[in-house]
């Protein structure tokens, strides 16, 4: 029983999880300056490395301005909810081996129920900020939402149906010899953008619009609940990140020596291995895009992404069927 | 944020983030909103249209926070003393910790009063 | 460039040889909007550049800068400060209402038929209405300062 | 309605909503970020009328040089605006200079105009750079102001300082341009011509950027003709009215200088045409180099200067800069008259805007996007009802989008 504490609360749970969101912020902040001839945080810790955690420990430690008019509640717990949504994630991908900390059957619906509800939780916190920057942020993410969510469903439900298995465990051991990716390299693409679109990284980043809307939803938090949103953010890139890589990329899978230590071992390694890759792609293409507006946006998911998606699964139910 | 200023203390700040000298090596970066601030960076002399809007800004930023009063405009009312709507220098309007001189100031001394800022942070650590 | 500066010989303007490219024609007060007109209709010159306000002591002078190719032609008119009316040129020049308030904020010329006149363009909210335009030769900078909060 | 109507009590008067904040704060972009507010007067959805408030950055220069002697209002109108510093003490010295009976030295003529196509190209970079922050796409914005940097590194060997240059005194000029630096001058803004043009390639290939600048705002030539608009803007519409072209002043009379126009008016070609128009200064500080003739550079003049009055103007980045000056031969000024560019382009700012419905508001400002700031701060008064609230610019994006979505083509 210990061994599944120590595993959900350390390794590939709790505290794996914001060790590789403190990095992987870290890795994209340094990529994103390169790309644009700059250093990136260079002073905090080696390379600045220590820079995302620097941030985090200041916030914790400045006040917090509660706005009144607001709904106070919700503004309260709303955070920590959204915390809590892919930390709980994380415990359903493989990275250990093909099981992951807490799998059961049905996981793969339950993961996409965790999508959708920290999707929702940030509509909710906008809306308890009472501020007119607030309320049309929005107004902008459930336009966002409605128009990323669709072709994001249909982009993991193909890999499942391909795979015939509805829990992540299952998906991974199907892809033993040949990744998902092969059979359906357009719903992987769809689920990168649609991933990005979630994480309103920019080309997608309009409800939080820096030179726009101050800061669209996140305007009114300050303090505790900001570190908290901002370590969300990045926490929410590794569950999809993962999520992807166990849909697609084969999961922790690889050609892994005997022994059963060595073994998980090294299906850590081949799992960071493809997350790193998952990440990196994010955000090259971050740092290269300018941002869209709403309306093109949605033009964008429903008029290309949905169809591309949906012919997808078309295509791999003929496979499977046949 | 520009409290009535020729935009030259502006465009310096917003050079010290540009590659060349890229403030982002101290950790210092854009942020949108005064909620998620710590210092508030002033340019221009303050004049009477803006003042209360300077005060209302500072008071939505959450403790501890600094101020950075940059240019000469900001320090003490630069070239335009005595001119009818321009006022003396943030100072007889904002409580500021750090003055960086110069008209304007170049990008390096802009990163110069930040990092002597940091030093002053690290001072006093509980805030303020 | 000729037939422009004899089309404003004809209409009594003094040219000063001095200064090529740059032409004042002095008008009475109330022919000021038909002056204005035949100097953009007839003559073609439709860019108004500024507006500029003087402080001559007893009147205001208002001059009005026009540019076509290399010729400034300005149309000058002085307001009596007994009653600082004049006639404003909003119809003709659609372009030239926010020079109208700005003369009217700092020199306190009211031009009759711009619609804005009531509105402040450039003075801080606190100016007081009482104290006179800044721009004229009596009102002194550190009065306005007291007045409007930045000296103690 | 976005709920901000909702919460206001009906029919309880003109209910004033607003979080009246004007200043944005947060240096969105700090450089063009000046604070100012319009008021829209509306009838259901069209704009009835607009009322500008400016004024936010008014310090009171022209009171202010009354009381300094002339040489030393150079530095004092140098600091108008930060970004086009130079062209304003080159203005009000050539106003002061029409005064004089001096005539300036040729050489002089030289180094104004090379500083002055610096200053223009620096000035360009930086909105360039600038648009492409306010569409999200901060990378253009980096590599851009990096190339910029070359710019000041060579005004600040010319000068001895980036920004504020105070190069210029009355009949000449300060610094002179010794032999060693032409050369390294030269070859320098070469580099810069080839960097406009890979940015005149991205900005033409670039996807997201042409989405959000292609068909945005576009300005008709008619009304920017009517309404006396200057500079690039008037430019993007096919309008050739550039002062450098028509009544050109320091040295521009020998240097070939071709005027760039274009025809569509929207944000994408006042993209392009910034990015020629930095081509062009490039050829015309080339010419400009080899032409130079020798010879002093500036010449000692009493203080006092000669009564009369004498009105100029010159060619800024954004515009035709105006000045006028009055003299009644005393020490210093009697009266000196500004009117930076952006004042001239602001009736046509408005005028776009009125008979627009609200949707289109912010995307024709993202359009205009004049010198002193976009507009950050809208109120509206429905004359109807009676209601008055205050929306972010930004706002006014989401009702429109909102409110057109469903059939707008973008």
């Amino acid at each position: 029983m210990l061994s599944e504490v120590v595993e959900a609360l350390v390794f590939p749970g709790f505290l794996f999880t914001l060790g590789l969101g403190f990095l992987f912020e870290w890795i994209e902040r340094k990529i994103g300056a390169h790309m644009q001839g700059r250093i990136g945080p260079l002073v905090t810790g080696p390379h600045g490395i220590l820079q995302p955690i620097a941030d985090f420990l200041k916030l914790l430690y400045k006040e917090e301005i509660v706005p009144t008019f607001g709904d106070v509640t919700i503004y309260k717990i709303g955070p920590v909810l959204y915390f809590l949504a892919p930390i709980l994630g994380m415990l359903f991908v493989p990275v250990m081996g093909t099981r992951a900390v807490a799998t059961f059957d049905l996981d793969v619906l339950f993961v996409i129920f965790l999508l959708a509800f920290s999707a929702l939780m940030v509509v909710i916190l906008s809306f308890a900020s009472e501020s007119s920057y607030t309320i049309v942020a929005s107004g902008r993410l459930v336009l966002q939402y409605v128009s990323y969510e669709i072709p994001l469903v249909i982009a993991v439900i193909t890999a499942a149906v391909f795979s015939g298995a509805l829990s992540l465990a299952g998906v991974v051991q199907t892809q033993s010899n040949v990744w998902n990716v092969v059979y359906m390299p357009f719903s992987f693409i769809v689920y990168i953008v649609a991933l990005m679109a979630e994480l309103e990284k920019p080309p997608f980043d309009i409800p939080s619009a820096k030179t726009e809307i101050v800061a669209g939803w996140l305007t009114e938090f300050s303090g505790r609940s900001l570190a908290f949103l901002k370590l969300t953010k990045e926490v929410s890139l590794i569950f999809g990140g993962g999520l992807a890589v166990a849909l697609f990329l084969g999961g922790p899978l690889g050609p892994v020596p005997a022994d059963p230590l060595l073994a998980s071992v090294a299906y850590t390694v081949y799992f960071l291995a493809k997350l790193l890759a998952v990440g990196l792609l994010i955000f090259i293409l971050r740092t290269a895009m300018a941002r869209l507006m709403i309306a093109q946006v949605a033009d964008l998911f429903w008029k290309i992404l949905t169809p591309l998606a949906l012919a997808q699964l078309a295509f791999v139910i003929l496979l499977r069927g046949v | 944020m520009n409290a009535c200023s020729c935009n030259g203390c502006d465009i310096e700040i917003v050079a010290a983030l540009t590659p060349r000298y890229d403030a982002e090596r101290f950790g210092a970066v854009l942020v949108p909103s005064p909620r998620h601030a710590d210092v508030l960076v002033v340019t221009g002399v303050a004049s009477p249209q803006m003042k209360d809007r300077l005060i209302r800004i500072y008071e939505q930023i959450p403790e501890p926070k600094y101020v950075l009063a940059i240019g000469a405009c900001a320090c003490g009312g630069g070239v335009f003393k005595g001119c009818y709507n321009a006022g003396q220098g943030i100072d007889n309007v904002l409580p500021v910790d750090m003055f960086v001189p110069g008209c304007p100031p170049r990008p390096e001394a802009i990163l110069y009063g930040i990092i002597k800022l940091l030093g002053k942070v690290k001072g006093n650590r509980k805030p303020s | 460039m000729p037939k422009i500066e004899d089309a404003f010989k004809s209409l009594g303007a003094q040219i000063d040889s001095s200064k090529p490219g740059l032409i004042i024609l002095k008008v009475a007060l109330q022919d000021l909007t038909n002056s204005i007109k035949t100097v953009v209709e007839q003559l073609g010159i439709s860019h108004l550049s500024t507006m500029t306000g003087l402080d001559l002591g007893e009147n205001i002078d208002v001059l009005y800068h026009f540019w076509k190719n290399d010729l400034i032609a300005s149309v000058r008119v002085s307001v009596p400060k007994s009653n600082k009316h004049a006639s404003s040129i909003v119809e003709i020049v659609p372009g030239a209402i926010l020079y109208e308030m700005e003369v009217h904020d700092l020199f306190g010329v009211i031009f009759d038929g711009n619609p804005w006149m009531d509105r402040r363009l450039l003075l801080p909210d606190r100016y007081p209405t009482d104290l006179p335009p800044p721009l004229l030769k009596e009102t002194k900078a550190s009065e306005i300062r007291k007045a409007v909060g930045i000296e103690r | 309605m976005t709920d901000n109507e909702t919460k206001a009590e009906a029919g309880a008067g003109l209910i004033q909503y607003s979080t009246e904040n004007v200043v944005p704060f947060g240096p969105v972009h700090p450089a063009l970020k000046e604070p100012e507010y319009f008021k829209l007067y509306l009838r259901g959805e069209k704009i009835v009328d607009v009322i500008p408030r400016i004024g936010y950055v008014h310090r009171g220069l022209e009171k202010a040089a009354e009381q300094r002697r002339w040489s030393q209002n150079t530095y004092l109108f140098e600091r108008t605006c930060g970004i086009c510093s130079f062209i304003h003490s080159l203005c009000y010295v050539q106003a002061v200079e029409g005064l004089t009976p001096y005539e300036v030295p040729r050489r002089a003529l030289y180094i104004r105009l090379i500083v002055a196509e610096l200053e223009r190209i620096h000035s360009h970079l930086l909105w360039v750079g600038l648009l492409g922050h306010w569409a999200g796409f901060d990378t253009l914005f980096m590599w851009v102001w990096r190339d910029r940097e070359i710019v000041l590194d060579l005004v600040e060997a010319i000068a001895g300082n980036r920004v504020h240059k105070s190069l210029v005194t009355i009949t000449g000029v300060k610094k002179d341009i010794p032999e060693g630096m032409k050369s390294r001058i030269v070859e320098r803004i070469k580099y810069l011509a080839d960097r406009a043009r890979f940015y005149k390639h991205i900005v033409d290939t670039e996807s997201t950027l042409l989405a959000r600048t292609r068909k945005v705002g576009n300005l008709k030539a008619e009304t920017a003709q009517r309404l006396c608009a200057v500079g690039p803007l008037i430019r993007s519409t096919g309008i050739p009215r550039d002062v450098r072209a028509d009544d050109p002043y320091a040295a521009y009379g020998e240097v070939p200088l071709d005027v760039v126009t274009r025809s569509e008016g929207d944000v994408h070609s006042l993209l392009q045409l910034r990015l020629d128009e930095i081509v062009a200064s490039v050829k015309a500080i080339d010419y400009a180099l080899e032409h130079m003739p020798g010879g002093p550079i500036r010449l000692k003049i009493p203080p006092a200067i000669p009564a009369g009055e004498y009105a100029t103007h010159c060619e800024a980045p954004r515009g035709e800069i105006f000045y006028f000056a009055r003299s009644s031969g005393g020490v210093s000024p009697d009266r000196v008259k500004v009117r930076t560019p952006t004042m001239a382009n602001l009736p046509t700012a408005i005028e776009l805007l009125k008979g627009l419905t609200m949707a289109d508001v912010p995307v024709v400002l993202t359009a205009i996007d004049p010198c002193f700031g976009c507009m950050d701060r809208m109120s509206f008064v429905n004359l109807d009802s009676q209601k008055q609230w205050t929306w972010s610019g930004e706002e006014l994006r989401q009702y429109g989008i909102r409110k057109y979505f469903p059939e707008r083509k973008i």
